[in-house]
């Protein structure tokens, strides 16, 4: 199961966790990231690529599965305002064991930062800033290739 | 050939989106780059430092100095910063 | 925040990452164990050391928390008897950053297994019988000391 | 001295606790395995094997050569399968 959703709605993981659970892999393992205050951040925006985003996360999801051979994979994204504390992303997988399962999150997580065409703007009372690439993101995705 | 603009690239230019009929000296993405800088306004202040730029030719990521024949649509837009 | 449970009743992981969204850690890490039908499998029966395993959860949730300076760690793991696809473990993280959450989750997992008092006992059909340790998880929980 | 079995061992020797007081050549964990064997009956068919067992004295995991000496509680169990 591919699953991968790019969406302005609230992300609802325990659905996700769910329907990870029904694939047959008994080791489910889970990815949230949540909006962080980071002192002072009043909404985050998040911008991206319509098509390109949606099929960026789809190559990775199927690379995870073929890696890992995941019974089941999710990717879901937020994109538009949202406040400190809301679900950004979330990412599942679902393998017969526990290794797989976890080291495909991280490789989800990791390449997504790098791969998919999203952008972050916050905005600091009434100041807005896009917020820039990360060294260490583009580290992290490396261990993977 | 349609172009796509996101993120401050999007904000400086002033539009998402756009049409575009580069002649045919413009062969790669940094030539297109520069093609539209020189129209000045929000292009040029968008555009004016390549090297902070990234692009994608028909929703595939490539480098700057990637060929844009045959391209129905090229988007360009600063490093990604999703997850 | 360290949460550790040993239940009878279903494990409900909504609830226990709604709790680990609340720490101010961005990133939540997660882990779920289902009992697998593996060919027939009718029943599995967990069966533990009251008392002594709480205690070694509670360990490996503190070494967790130091270790990778998580704001909250949380293991739930279920006794009794259980049907195949229900959950028998939840290990969960919260942490500043991604690597971390994740990292800690491996950790937790992997070392529940080889240090914690518990005991599988399947049954198919009408006979029972106790699952023998794992070499594989000596290795994994290995791979943390 | 209160001994607790675990899984199997507990089934075999057919109870969850007893209550005991090994004589003072009982030094270890080893050592206290063997003269409840010696009971034979369940006791004998769980115990026959020490290579298969494990044990905490005072809730605390220890090798099979460790003492005993003062301990309150001595569990025999399998090795551990959770998770």
């Amino acid at each position: 199961m591919i699953r991968v959703v790019v969406t302005g709605e609230a992300i609802d993981i325990a659905a996700e966790l769910a329907s990870l659970e029904t694939t047959g892999g008994g080791a489910v393992a889970s990815f949230t990231g949540l909006v962080r205050d980071d002192g002072g951040v009043a909404e985050l925006f998040l911008e991206h690529y319509p098509g390109a985003t949606e099929a960026a996360l789809a190559r990775l999801a199927e690379e995870a599965v073929v890696r890992w051979s995941l019974m089941g994979a999710t990717v879901v994204h937020r994109v538009g305002g949202m406040a400190p504390g809301e679900r950004i992303v979330f990412v599942g997988t679902a393998a017969p064991h526990r290794a797989a399962a976890l080291e495909a999150c991280s490789f989800l997580i990791d390449r997504l930062k790098t791969d998919a065409p999203f952008w972050k703007r916050e905005t600091r009372g009434d100041a807005a800033s896009w917020v820039g690439e990360r060294g260490s993101d583009h580290t992290a995705a490396g261990r993977w290739r | 050939m349609q172009i796509l603009y996101f993120a401050w690239v999007r904000e400086r230019i002033g539009v998402g989106q756009e049409v575009a009929a580069p002649p045919a000296d413009v062969v790669t993405v940094a030539d297109l780059i520069d093609w539209l800088a020189a129209r000045g306004g929000g292009h040029a202040e968008a555009l004016a430092e390549p090297a902070k730029l990234r692009a994608a030719v028909d929703q595939a990521f490539v480098a700057l100095d990637a060929p844009i024949a045959g391209a129905r649509e090229v988007a360009i837009f600063p490093p990604v910063t999703g997850g």
